[in-house]
Parts: C-alpha cells; structure tokens; sequence
C-alpha cells in the first residue's frame, strides 16, 4: 500500500536535513523502537516492537539509504523480519523551503507486509500503517527540535518555545493498551 | 493443565497446554472426531458442540476454558444409535451430502429447537448462519429442520 | 422455501429402485459422526507435519537452514527442497513443450512462484510443537519480480517463472472448425466483444486437504490415508516421481469431506508426507489448514476472452464466433494444460453455430497453481457463450429467450455433431428454458420490475444454461499433447454374494457426497430382485483390493455413467452365475427357466423351487463339495466397465470427446439497490436435465449445491491478488462464502432424456452450476442496462456499472 | 490454527484480574475470545498470557436506571443483550446486536470485547459514539475516581486501591485494535443514556455478514452520525437533519482504506449513502 503526504517542519532545512540523515535520531521514530545498531553511514538496523493492538510485533529491521541528494532528496529501503510478518518498506521524502518559513517535506512510502500479519487484511493493516507512519511523523518532529536544542541551525521562527507544535497523539503514552478480546 | 470436562455423558480428565483449542482437545485427547474442522477464522461452525447449555464454536475457545464444563457433541445426540427426529429428517430430506458440516449443522439446529420448537424458515436461516455447508446450498437443511419443527 | 416442481413432460416411472427417492445409506455414520474422514485417522506415534510456506511470490531461495527447527525437542524431523531434488525426479508433464520443460518438484527448489508455496515440511510430536518449529526454520529469499496479471504474462520484460520453458507461455493451440470467413461474409452484423474476464475462486471444500502416511520398511510399500479424490491420477503422478512401482503406493479413503475437482492435485504434499514417513520411520500426518488450502490449493482456472468477433444475422442467428482465449495457469501445471482441452467438450455451447474458432492460450503467473474445479474449463467456456447471446441480444435490441431459442441445437436434431465432433447424446433445451421461465413467473416480470421501480429497486432477470458434459474420453489429452498414451476411460466394481448371502458391492470410486453407496444399491438391488437393505456397498476405496483402474475416482460427471455401468456389469455377471449355480443344484435346469425373486433364485415354473441366496453363498463360499467340475461359478464378480470411445482425429482436433452431455438452464431474478450497487437475488430456477435419474433426490441436491456455489461465486468468492502477488482473500473471513440466509428461494425442475449412450440412460450430472453464473451476470445486465464483461460481480463493481452507465 | 504458547489464568476478581494485566507486560484480558482467539490462530499476535474474564459475574448484566441509563457490565454477550427486557429501553443496541455474526459467535462475544477489539469493520464502536456511550475503565493505578463500590454491574468492589475513569466513547476509540483502555486497565461497564431515535444501516459481505461499510445515528435535536470501516476510529458526523447529512459526511474529507471489498471511493460514497439512511431510520422512530 502507499502512503503519502506533506509535513512543515518550524526548523530549517539543513536541521530537518540532518535529522533524516542520522541513523540514531531516525532509530528513534520508529515505533516501539528497543534498540538499534548503526553498521556506516548508510546502513542501520533497529529492534522494534510495533504495537498493534492485541500485541507487539517484534521485528526487526534494517534499513538502507539507497539514494541521497542533499539537502533535498533522499530515499530508504527498509527491510522488518518478525515471526509472523515481514516489512517491506521503501520510503522518499523531497525538502524545499516552506513559504511561511521553516521547511516543507513531501514524502511517500511504498509498505508492503507480508506473512500471517499479512493476512489479516488491508481494512485493519491500512489504518494501522497510516496511524503508525502519523507516529513516526510527530517522533520525527520531536527529533528536529532536539537537534534544533542541541544547537542545530535555528529555525526561523517557533524555536523559543522549546517544544513540538505537533501534540502528541493519544495512544503513544500507552501504546500497547492491553483490550479485552475482540469479538464480530 | 488439568483439564476435567463431562461430554455426552462421560467424564474426562486430561493433561493439556493452555493452547490447546478444544476443538482439538475433543478431536485428538478424548477421540470424539464428530466436531469438524473447516476453518482457521472461526467462520464455517462445523466445530459447533453445546457447552454448558449454550451453542459455541470449539475453535475459538481453549480447551482450559471448557474445564468443569458439560460439552454435547454430535456423537452424543442418538442414544443407543437410534437417531434423534432431527437427524431422521436431515436423511428424510438428504439434508447432507459429504457430511462434513453436519455434525456443526445438527449442534445448531438442536441448539435452536431447543429454545423455539416450531421455528419459521427466517428463524431455521437465522440459527444456521454459522454453519458454512459447500454441498446442499442449505434449502434441504432448512425443510429438514423445519419438518422436525411441525 | 424450496418448490420442487417436476417436469410436465411424462416421466417414465421405473419399477423398482431405480428412479426412487431411496434414502442413503450413508447418512447414518454421518449423522452420529462417526464418519472417518482423513483427519480422523490416528497411528500410534504419528509425527503431525507443518509446512513452511513462502511469503514471496517470485524469489531465489538463498540459504535453508533447518538446524534450529530440528534441534528442538519433540521435533522429528525436516525435509527441504534440496533433499527432494535428490531423492525424487520431476513430476511427469502432461504437457507438450514449452510446457513440458517445467520442472515441478513436491517442495520449491531453488526458487519460489507464488506466496504460500511449500518450501520446507518439519514433523513433530505435535501439531503445535510443528508449526513452533516450523518458525524457527530459516529461509533467505532474494525477490524477484512477479507475474500476476496473465495479460502481461508474455510481455518482453516480463518476469520469466519458469526458466526451462523459455518464457511464460505453458501452451498454446489454435481450433478452427467450419469456415469462418464464409460465416463473416454471410452475417449481416459482427458483434465485437473486447474483453471478457472469467475470475479465479474454487469451491472450497468444506474439509481440506490431509492424509496419514504409514511406510512399511518390510514391503516397501506406503499406505496413504488422504482424502485425494483420483487416486489413479496421483499414482500416476507419484509412482515415477518417487522411482518406485505403483504397486508400492496404497491409497485409502473413506469419507471425503467435499471434493469438487478441488481434491485431484494433492500429490506434490502426499510425496513430502511420503517422503517423510520413510525418513523418519513414522506415521506422518499432516492436516491442510483453510489458510493453507486458499493459498496454494487447487484455484479454478481464471481466464480472459479477447478480441471475440460474432458473426450474426439481423434475426439473431447465429453463424459462428472467434475468440482469443487466454487461460491463467498460477504457478505449476499440476494437472494443466488439459483445461486447454476440456473446454472443446462444450465448443459450441448449447447452440447450433458451425464456425468457431479460438486460440488459446496458457501462461504462468506467480500465483497458486490452477486444477479442476467442479465444472472445470468447461464453465469458463460456457460463461463465454452465454455472455456472447445476451451480448449479442443487448446489441441487436433482441429478447435473450428468442435469440436462445432460436439457435438451441433442437430436440430433434438429437444426437447431435457438434462442428468438432462431440456427439450431444440427448435433450431439449427449449423445453427446459421453458419450465425454468415458468418457474419464475416469466409472464409476470414486467409488472414485478414497476414494483421494485416505485420501491427504488432495479429488477433484472437473467438466463444461464450449460452443459454438464460427462465421463471424459481421455483420449482428449493428445490434442494437448500428442505423445500421450491416454484414450477412454473406464471404472471397476466388484459385486459378491458372500458365504451367508450378504451382497457385498466394491467401488473404483472416491465419493464426496455424491451417494454412491446408495445408487450402487439402487442398481445391484433391481437386478438381483431384493431390497436396497440387502446389499452392502463397501464404503470409501482402497487401492490394496485392486478394485480400481486407471480412471478410477470421482470427478468429471461420470458414476452415473461408468461407476453404475460396472456396478451394473458386475451384478449382471452375478446373477448370471446364481442362475447357473442354481441350474446345477436344481440338477441341470437351464438359466432362462429360472429367475431371480424374493433374495434367492427360482424356476419360473415352480416357485417351490427356491434357493435363497444365503444357500448360493455357502454353496459356492464353503461346501462346494459335489459340484459339477464344469461349473464356474465364483460368485465374486469384477466387471471393468469401457465407454465406447475412438481415440479423436488429433490433426483435425476432432472426436468426441465426453460421453453424455447433461444439461442445466438457470434462471435469476435481482433487485439492484441503484445507491449503493447492492444486489438481492429474489426468485431463482434451476432446471436439469441428466437423463434417467437413479435416485432423483440425490440428482436435485446436486443441482442445489451447484446452485449455491454459482451464487456464492458470481456475488463474493474470488480469488483476488494484490500486485506483488499477496493473496487477499486467504480464509473465509474475506473469501466469504454463501450461508444460510444468502440463499435466495428456489424452485428446482428436471426433465428426463435418456442417454442412448449409456447402460442406463443415465448422464454424469453434479457440475452445472456455471448456468447460475451467468444467469446472475444477465440479470445485472438487464437491471442496470449495462453490458456485464466479468463473471465475479460485487456490489462494488455493480456501483461502478451504474456509474458508468449515469455517465453514458 | 495453532496458537503459540501461552499460559493461561482464571482470576476470581476484577482487583485480581487487573493484578494479573499489571503483573505481566505481556497479558492480555480474554473476553469472549471471537475475534483474539483466531488472531491467535494465524499467530498474528502472540500474548504471553491469557486472562480470562469469564466468570466474573461482576462483569455481566444489564442495569436500567430510573433516568433511562443503561448499563451494560463489559462482558455481557450480544445473546444476553439481545433477550435483555432492560436493554429494550435502547431498542438498537439488540437490533443491531442481533446482526452480528452469527449465533455461536454471539453467545460467547461480548460487547466490552467488541468495542475494545475496535476493529474497523466492527459495528457496536459507530453505534457506542453515536449513542453517546461512557466508558468505565478500571486499574489499579492511578484513577480519577476510586471505585465506587456499589456493587452494580461492572463495579470493581470497594478500596483494594482500584481506580475508575469514565470515557466518553468518542475519545475510547484510538486505533484499530487500540483503545483509551491502558496497560493494567479492563474495561468494566459501558453506560448508555435514555434514547429511542436511532438507526443503523450497512452494506455487508452477505447478508448480516462483515461491514463493507457501516454508519449509525442517533437523533436528539440534530443528528449524530458515527461512521465505520472509513477510518482506524468511528469517524462522527453531525447534521441539522437526515437531509444534511450527505452534505456532512462529504465535508468530513473521508480517505477511507481500499481493500478487496471496496475502493476507497466506493466505501466514501457508501459513507453518505448510508449515514443519510441510518439518520432517516433513527428520525422516523
């Protein structure tokens, strides 16, 4: 399935730019992220536990940059084995200076899951690749703050307030919410 | 686990993973093959037994669940192999082909005129509807059911 | 809700059993469950097999390691690609180059072809210890590209499946029959048809496939359990496989729940099970799970009609059609390429045109391989004619019934030559059209379709009909591949009067429901003058007992045929040697002063003179001391019985190529919902015509199940991939379906024409459901005056006709 | 069709239940099982443990307040649901129940399972938002409200350091399989208000079969229509009258998910179809 969009960041470009090329704070979007080990520059691979719900799905994941432009373009190949699933993910996301200031970034993603998980069905998985990429959209925000706070390039405007614009979705604090069972 | 369970009659105590569904429990542990399985979704019903008084599928319930429970199955509806009207009328109206739902299909409709003695066509299709026959189309299970119903 | 209504035309009455509502006798074990269907069979320390199925569609297999798997305890063991390659040859294909090169092993070596395919199989103590296993069991794959579209199939920069054959192309054969350009020339109109798309599903036994395989190290020889529904077949398949006689394989089987044509192509999983029990030295048991089953079993063959061409006159008739018609295979060709070929039972449809001629061809896509489903190529093809007549009828302003009546082969052209030389044996389909509009109150559909107007609803009335060809010349096969040594066909019954007169009947054949024990009753008791109760039809088939041939099973609309053709044979042969017996003990009567009454035989003269058969059993079974040392007389009889069959002109592609050609016109009233393109079937008819009926109530259930599975076909089952070649509809949950309160009311009709073919009058009956699909296609087409090109119509794509149609 | 290991415990209490989910990060509360068991089944999740809800007859029960309030304990089965003399007070709640799966299915499913399972083809999450239902959360954690311990259907019991919160189901939908219910948390009773002006309409995989698409509306003064199958949540729609609502679902900017079933077109225009019905149906009571 594909998924696409458009994001503003209040941050510059080379900030954004810099957050999307660095395998640690890129780690840390992931969902449900328990580890990850940087191999160079353009290979990473993170442990994740993705929260769906009636479980974690524990993969893992290995991602390679398999095309860059800097400081506008660059493209991922991402790669999750699991008991139960496989991922297959390529993602591309284009920046170019927003109008208001700061920077937009355009950006799709070509996911692909396989296996049991697989099975389930696009009316379930197609909402939860949707949720979990809006996930990895606002962790990505949180990173470019950070980096802005660890003294990457100011952003234009918004910096002083320290804080993500974006609210932090609900489920994330509690983001494997045990239910009871699920019956129709 | 310990497992205890009274079905048709008989009590059963056996020694069973949490796992373990209790399809597979009355197929594989107490030998009582009647109760099919079609599905992995728990949609075709063909597992269909009575548990405690109440029509449930024995593929979406472990076998753990079901302990201190009294199960009815399809080998225990004819007793002394005489069969029941309602197994009568499913061979009066060749309401089974290969018979592979049959066991789940009976469960059902005991289940239903137990509760309704002379149900209408709408009622016999509305207690059937978990029950996946590929072979009959239905038409014939519902004259059977409802001749037994009159 | 059912209306049985019999025909107006006079239905000879039977005496006897024969044509008798008998109830089965097989009823009896299945209500009580105690039916041994394969899943049921147990053997002390049975390793329970999970197969590791492929998540790719087209990929390299990189590395297999099984060390973890086989390292946990409880597991038994492992069996992967690489030790097939080793230890089997290639299945046998049927056939000719390019097709002929593929090599199709039981487990994926090398390379894997579609999502879901077997790559490795791991044996535990049980089932859940297996498929635990089964995760541990590490494959790489390097993706490939896939092929899913059959359309792009031979496109230069397609994916290539199969290296060996050079490309994707399985097989292709060009028909012509009659003189196509002198029909063009003499139509006053070409009716130009794009596209026509028949979808993939199958019908979805209700148990799936399975078996319990014992290997016996002393003999060598393997005992399978399985529910395989053509034994004979899968020897056939298994014995040079696994480089061993056929002698060495032992099919068993008792009850068989449902089969369809669905259960022909399991021999690559009984190999690995095979395999496996010798391996391991253990009974291997392995159960095929739904999932299982949608992902890799047995699809009916989807297929694409282009570029199809009518050649028509004004009135609406018609002269002949050409058509491209191209035929998705999925992965392997495990019992293709003979769909190329089934087809042409049927090449005409049920109508009088001379001059056809279609292409066709078969490629391989990255999905599961295609087998027989219940209709088998012939549905597809049939679909395509219907769907042509009310193309046609649409685009010449025609009613659909006239231009049906006037070009139905006649009734009294019967026995008809069709222009490639199937012989229609009997029928007349007006006359069922006929009973079938009656059924549905015809005459009032145009005041119903003003009533569903003011309620909102569009009603739409459709006609399906079909032929039911039956017992297969397998002679057909040469036209695939002229190497074959195939032709006719052939069943085996053995009937036998026992020591204390009990009637013992074996079959050849493999039932699924289809009442054989009871019909075969039905026939053995009219011959030998006593009651259905008094004779015993051994349940299930065993191969062992050499009570089988090489066509033995059941499949293809043939025990009314060939299995009570033998039954028949045999039992005549029975009561010849109880005549001959009893002339001897009555001292030197002749047979034709005795017949057969009561259980016993006696002199037409004097019925004092009686012999049961309980004194004929013993006599000859246990004190024959005395008997005339001329007399031969065993009172166990096998009798093989042939159809008449020529092996068909393979230059000309001529001959006929079935033997009976039952028949089954469906009607279907729908009401559309025109917001939201949701339909309700709201009258249905179903008539039959498939000559004598044995056991009339046997007949119609077929004919209601066919029913069924065509509503649940053309409404919501197909089997829908995704581009990388994900199967969409893996279970029932999105692969829904009919149950009970789907189901439309139905009124069911029969009308009998005798086969002049066949021992009894009989035709194979059971496979007519395609007429449902197409009357369901027609009725949408009707309701919503748009032209219906695909044979799966969901609510989706009947909004989308609808929105076409607003657009227009 | 085979389940990986898991154990299994059969709690006396909801106090020990919620212990038994704070105790194990990988429990998970087993109500009815319909639709866990065969997640489990294609092993597309795994739990560690299984704590079974039935049997804790707190849990079960239909109460009608004399204000018309219903509530419904969590682990009350569509079947008891649907044969409920109180439930009737809110005759679309068995209606609706009544076209769920099948008979098996809803002898053992339960409307706390349901809504917690928030699958998007599900029908009770629309009609909960629609009706306005409030949800009863408990945990042994921190709370905005220590139980009451009335001892009414789905009440916890006294002390024993259990907390309550009531959400509204508008913010208890979070996700496909995700909900306001947290670690450590069961969901214990959903309380309905009094209401007759409701309907229910949609377009199904046969008949009473899986929603291709579904909306449910209530009517109290304007109309309130919950949608599903458009979205991972309901997606709520409100309207002057049943005539506006095509208009508002239209400007509700749906992208609902494409499957085999629908396009995402197809299941947007399904959203306006039959929102508009289930607001005529819900009026005309």
């Amino acid at each position: 399935m594909n998924v696409s969009g458009e994001r503003t960041f209040e941050a510059p470009r080379a900030t954004v730019w810099e957050v999307l090329n660095d395998p640690e704070s890129m780690a840390k979007t992931m969902p449900g992220v328990e580890s990850f080990d940087v191999h160079d520059d353009r290979h990473w691979t993170a442990n994740v536990k993705i929260p769906l719900g009636l479980g974690g799905l524990k993969m893992k994941v290995d991602m390679e940059k398999v095309e860059e432009r800097e400081p506008e373009f660059a493209k991922l190949a991402v790669k999750g084995n699991g008991v139960g699933a496989m991922m297959n993910m390529e993602t591309s996301f284009t920046l170019s200076d927003a109008d208001g200031g700061g920077t937009a970034m355009v950006w799709s993603a070509e996911v692909k899951i396989l296996g049991p998980v697989g099975s389930m069905g696009q009316r379930v998985l197609q909402p939860i690749v949707n949720q979990q990429v809006q996930h990895v959209l606002t962790a990505l925000d949180g990173q470019v703050q950070e980096a802005i706070g660890r003294g990457g390039a100011p952003a234009t405007h918004g910096a002083e307030e320290g804080v993500s614009p974006a609210s932090p979705q609900a489920y994330e604090a509690e983001p494997e919410g045990p239910t009871t069972s699920t019956e129709d | 686990m310990d497992v205890t369970v009274t079905a048709n009659g008989t009590t059963y105590a056996r020694d069973v993973e949490p796992r373990k569904l209790l399809v597979h429990f009355l197929r594989d542990d107490l030998d009582l093959t009647g109760a099919h399985v079609g599905c992995d979704t728990g949609n075709c019903g063909a597992c269909s037994v009575i548990l405690d008084g109440v029509l449930v599928k024995s593929c979406m319930l472990l076998a753990v669940q079901a302990n201190g429970a009294s199960i009815e199955t399809v080998e225990g509806l004819a007793e002394d192999g005489e069969l029941t009207p309602l197994q009568q009328a499913f061979n009066e109206h060749h309401a089974l082909q290969c018979g592979y739902c049959t066991p789940g299909m009976l469960m059902s409709a005991t289940a239903l005129l137990r509760e309704n003695s002379s149900p209408s066509d709408d009622e016999i299709k509305k207690a059937l509807q978990g029950n996946i026959c590929r072979c009959t189309g239905y038409w014939n299970i519902v004259e059977a059911v409802k001749a037994v119903g009159k | 809700m059912t209306e049985t209504t019999l025909a107006p035309a006079p239905v000879e009455i039977q005496k006897g059993w024969g044509g008798q509502s008998v109830r089965r006798k097989e009823d009896k074990r299945l209500l009580q469950g105690e039916g041994v269907f394969v899943d049921d069979v147990k053997r002390h320390g049975m390793g329970y097999l999970h197969f590791v199925r492929s998540p790719y569609a087209h990929a390299h297999i990189t590395r297999v390691d099984v060390s973890a798997a086989e390292a946990v305890d409880g597991v038994y063991g492992t069996l992967t690609g690489e030790e097939v390659a080793a230890l089997t040859e290639p299945f046998f294909q049927i056939s000719s180059v390019p097709g002929a090169n593929v090599k199709d092993y039981s487990l994926a070596v090398g390379k894997v072809r579609y999502v879901g395919e077997p790559v490795v199989a791991v044996v535990a103590e049980t089932r859940e210890l297996a498929r635990d296993a089964s995760e541990l069991v590490e494959v790489e794959y390097e993706p490939l590209p896939a092929v899913i579209d059959a359309r792009r199939a031979q496109d230069p920069d397609a994916p290539v499946l199969h290296e060996e054959a050079g490309g994707n192309l399985m097989w292709s054969g060009l028909y012509s029959w009659g003189d196509l350009d002198a029909a063009f020339a003499e139509a006053d109109r070409v009716v130009r048809i794009p596209e026509l798309h028949f979808h993939r599903f199958n019908s979805t036994p209700l148990e799936c496939d399975g078996a319990l395989v014992e290997f016996n190290r002393g003999v060598g020889q393997w005992t399978i359990h399985t529910n395989n529904q053509f034994p004979g077949f899968a020897a056939i398949m298994m014995g040079p496989a696994m480089r061993v006689g056929l002698d060495k394989l032992r099919f068993v089987t008792q009850d068989i729940g449902g089969g369809f044509g669905n259960k022909i192509t399991s021999h690559p999983q009984l190999v690995v099970c095979c395999l496996l029990a010798r391996k391991l030295n253990r009974p291997v048991q392995w159960t095929e799970w739904r999932t299982d089953f949608h992902l890799s079993m047995s699809h009916g063959n989807e297929r694409w009609f282009s570029d199809t061409e009518v050649a028509v006159k004004d009135d609406g008739t018609l002269l002949g059609f050409r058509t491209k018609a191209l035929d998705d295979a999925g992965a392997w060709l495990r019992y293709e390429p003979l769909g190329g070929v089934i087809w042409a039972q049927v090449t005409p449809g049920m109508y009088r045109w001379r001059h056809i001629e279609l292409e066709f061809t078969q490629v391989a896509t990255n999905k599961a391989p295609v087998s027989p489903n219940r209709g088998y190529s012939r549905m597809q093809h049939l679909w395509f004619t219907e769907r042509v007549i009310d193309i046609v009828a649409h685009e010449l302003g025609l009613d659909p019934v006239e231009v049906r009546k006037r070009n139905y082969v006649r009734a009294e052209d019967m026995p008809y030559e069709t222009p490639n030389g199937c012989v229609y044996d009997s029928g007349d389909y007006a006359a069922m059209l006929d009973l079938a509009l009656e059924l549905v109150g015809y005459d009032s559909i145009p005041a119903r379709r003003a009533a569903a107007k003011e309620r909102g609803r569009l009603l739409g009335v459709g006609i399906g009909s079909t032929l039911d060809s039956g017992t297969n010349n397998f002679g057909q096969s040469r036209l695939i591949n002229p190497e074959l040594q195939f032709s006719g066909n052939n069943e085996v019954a053995t009937v036998k009067l026992d020591i204390f007169g009990e009637i013992v009947v074996t079959l050849g054949t493999t039932p699924q429901g289809q009442g054989h024990e009871t019909t075969a009753a039905q026939v053995v008791a009219d011959i030998l003058k006593c009651s259905v109760d008094d004779v015993h039809v051994r349940a299930g088939h065993d191969s062992y007992w050499n009570s089988h041939a090489g066509f033995s099973g059941t499949y293809a609309s043939q025990f009314a045929v060939t299995g009570l053709g033998a039954v028949k044979g045999a039992t005549e042969m029975l009561a010849a040697e109880i005549k001959k017996l009893a002339g001897a003990v009555f001292g030197g009567v002749p047979a034709d002063a005795l017949e057969l009454a009561d259980g016993g035989v006696r002199i037409k003269d004097d019925h004092d003179a009686f012999l049961p058969f309980m004194a004929c059993g013993a006599i000859v079974n246990a004190n024959n001391a005395g008997l005339p040392e001329d007399l031969d007389v065993t009172l166990n009889c096998r009798y093989v019985y042939r159809p008449p069959f020529e092996v068909p002109d393979v230059e000309r592609k001529f001959g006929n190529l079935t033997l009976t050609y039952a028949a089954q016109v469906h009607v279907a009233v729908v009401e559309v919902d025109p917001e939201t393109g949701a339909y309700e079937i709201v009258d249905y008819a179903a008539v039959d015509d498939c000559g004598k009926r044995i056991n009339p109530q046997i007949v119609e259930g077929q004919v209601m199940g066919a029913t069924a599975q065509a509503i649940g076909a053309a409404i919501h089952e197909v089997y829908e991939y995704d581009e990388d070649g994900n199967l969409l509809t893996p279970n029932f949950y999105d692969y829904h379906v009919p149950h009970s309160l789907d189901m439309p009311p139905l009124a069911t009709g029969a009308i009998e024409s005798p086969s002049p073919f066949t021992p009894l009058g009989t035709k194979g009956m059971g496979e007519g459901g395609g007429a449902g699909i197409h009357a369901i296609c027609a009725a949408i087409q009707d309701a919503t005056g748009q032209v219906v090109t695909d044979s799966h119509n969901p609510y989706r794509r009947v909004w989308q006709l609808l929105q076409e149609g607003a657009r227009a | 069709m085979l389940l990986r290991e898991v154990e299994y415990a059969k709690p006396g209490s909801i106090a020990e239940a919620l212990e038994l989910l704070a105790a194990n990060e990988g429990a998970r509360a087993l109500a009815g099982g319909q639709t866990l068991i065969n997640v489990m089944k294609a092993r597309a999740a795994s739990p560690d443990m299984l704590v079974d809800l039935n049997g804790l007859e707190e849990l079960r029960g239909i109460e009608l307040a004399g204000d018309g309030t219903l509530t419904i304990g969590a682990m009350t089965t569509y079947s008891e649901l649907m044969r409920s003399a109180e439930a009737k007070a809110r005759p679309i709640l068995g209606e609706v129940c009544a076209t769920i799966a099948d008979v098996q299915v809803r002898n053992r499913g339960t409307i706390g399972g349901n809504v917690c399972s928030n699958d998007p083809t599900n029908h009770l999450p629309p009609l909960m938002v629609a009706v306005r239902a409030r949800m009863t959360i408990a945990g042994a954690g921190v709370g905005s409200t220590e139980a009451a311990g009335s001892g009414g259907v789905g009440s916890a019991g006294a002390g024993a350091g259990i907390h309550e919160r009531e959400v509204p189901a508008e913010e208890f939908f979070l996700g496909v399989y995700l909900t306001a219910v947290g670690p450590g948390e069961l969901l214990t009773r959903i309380s309905i208000p009094a209401g007759r002006k409701d309907g229910f309409a949609a377009v199904t995989l046969g008949t009473d079969g899986t929603c291709i698409c579904n909306a449910a509306a209530s009517v109290n003064g304007a109309v309130r229509v919950a949608l599903g199958c458009v979205d991972a949540v309901p997606v709520l729609v409100t309207a002057d009258s049943p005539g506006a609502v095509a208009d508002a679902v239209r400007a509700a900017g749906l992208q609902p998910p494409s499957d085999v079933h629908a396009s995402s077109e197809y299941r947007t225009h399904l959203a306006a179809v039959l929102a508009t019905r289930a607001a005529e149906e819900a009026a005309a009571r």
